[in-house]
């Protein structure tokens, strides 16, 4: 068996979860109560948990639905990271970027799409970056430079 | 938990009661009912959110489409929101400003254009 | 980034999650959790979940008890696979197995180690297998034939 | 859910009512409540589990540890348990035959080796 853990694993972590599932909407719902759960054990403020569970949510989606667009067959990875004073979460997909992720909000009610209601990923991404005050967006973290890596953390008090 | 749904009408108004998670796994309910309803004739929606737990971006998108499907039909779609926390995602995305938003189901039902 | 999928993520596979974890006590918990809320969307009855909690539990608490002891550094892994008919787990281990495995359940009273009040891991397999009608231990599935793959099943309805 | 622990006295009886789940992450601070209860002369112990919602093989490491230690002193450790997968748990593992195991608190207390 090769090594399960991404380069994101790095050592000397202390308690590090990995979660990854194939690009089902349904397995959203189980990254957020996987993100909420050990976010609560890794000492994250019970109040800031609904946003935890929403931030984790709205990365996963986008993923999911990327991938169901481009490579239903890869995985979408959470790897949840409890550091010292900060819990980090980073999910990872491996689809090409679409445009639309650089797609502002103000015509949000214009670009929907009609045919499935898919409001660009780039929402999910405001969403984030709304939400949660330290987040970043790096791209080419898959095979061959595909995919794009949401890192966010929050403060712990453990 | 998951989503629940409920219609009634009020006048030439229609009271879609939501309740749970408005997520990317249960979003295509909301959005069949509210397909069926605009093919019903029903122009006018209030959806009421106040038992909303949960709301990501596919349910903010689901909620655009029915926008957009009753304005095509000169119709309106009016929420009622309360939670803060809910609130604060249709902020972040600027809908505050596409969609009215009432305190309460009277309020939207008795409001005019 | 390596394929993150070992060989019992089989292609075809409709719904499948995998969760792997650092071997800390804390973790086990987040495992119950994910696979019953896995199990129960793929259809396994209600009235077995408890069971799917408490085998999947079992099977990852002698996988982290083993991971302490030998390979501290190295996740255990638990695969979900939503199979037509039937939920599939697998645990996967990397440690070295303890002869204390094979030990029996009789003589649980004598072998029980006052120092931690650790019951030989080989217990908690015996528990799986008292309730879990198809189960079965593989030796060898880490690196350099390593570790063993506890691996369950149950019936769904979906 | 989490561990909960209470103990109290019944004559030379020391009751130790156990709630929630006892677990490989649980299980070391019902280890510590008993291994205080033995350093602290109690050794004839009635653990009450009857609010135990999950019970896994680290737990039973546990009592039977707490019970090892009772004996040294000539004391015991009785169980009150009525629920019927947490009683399947010890039939598996055979500690039917290990510990007493009774219905209510009341009969454990009265109970005479
Ligand atoms: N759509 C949503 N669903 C659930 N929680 C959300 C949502 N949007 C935001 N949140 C977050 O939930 C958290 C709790 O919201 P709030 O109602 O203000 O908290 P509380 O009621 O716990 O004081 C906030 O941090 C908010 O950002
Ligand atoms: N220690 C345990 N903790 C939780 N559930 C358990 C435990 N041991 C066994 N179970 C399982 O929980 C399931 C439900 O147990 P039971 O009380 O008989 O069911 P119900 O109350 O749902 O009819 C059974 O399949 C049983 O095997």
């Amino acid at each position: 068996m090769t090594s399960i853990l991404p380069n994101h694993f790095r050592k000397g972590d202390v308690a590090t979860v990995e979660l990854s599932f194939s690009a089902l909407p349904a397995h959203v719902r189980t990254a957020r109560l996987v993100a909420a759960a050990v976010a609560r054990r890794s000492g994250v403020d019970e109040a800031v948990l609904d946003e935890v569970r929403l931030a984790v949510g709205e990365a996963c989606s986008r993923a999911v639905h990327l991938h169901r667009r481009h490579c239903p067959d890869l995985p979408v990875t959470v790897t949840l990271i409890d550091d010292p004073q900060v819990f980090r979460v980073a999910v990872t997909d491996q689809a090409p970027s679409d445009d639309a992720d650089a797609s502002g909000l103000e015509d949000l009610a214009e670009s929907a799409d009609l045919e499935l209601d898919l409001v660009p990923p780039g929402v999910g991404l405001a969403v984030i970056s709304g939400l949660v005050d330290d987040m970043s967006v790096e791209q080419g973290a898959g095979a061959g430079g595909q995919g794009v890596v949401v890192r966010m953390s929050w403060p712990t008090s453990a | 938990m998951d989503l629940s749904l409920s219609t009634r009408t009020e006048g030439d108004r229609t009271i879609v009661e939501v309740g749970g998670e408005i997520d990317v796994y249960t979003a295509p309910r909301l959005r069949e009912q509210l397909v069926d309803l605009v093919a019903d004739g029903k122009y006018h929606l209030v959806v009421d959110m106040e038992r909303v737990d949960f709301l990501d971006s596919t349910g903010l998108g689901v909620l655009v489409g029915g926008l957009k499907r009753v304005r095509a039909h000169d119709g309106s779609l009016r929420l009622v929101c309360t939670q803060e926390r809910i609130l604060k995602i249709f902020r972040i995305t600027g809908l505050t400003k596409v969609f009215p938003i009432h305190s309460s189901v009277d309020e939207a039902v008795s409001a005019t254009e």
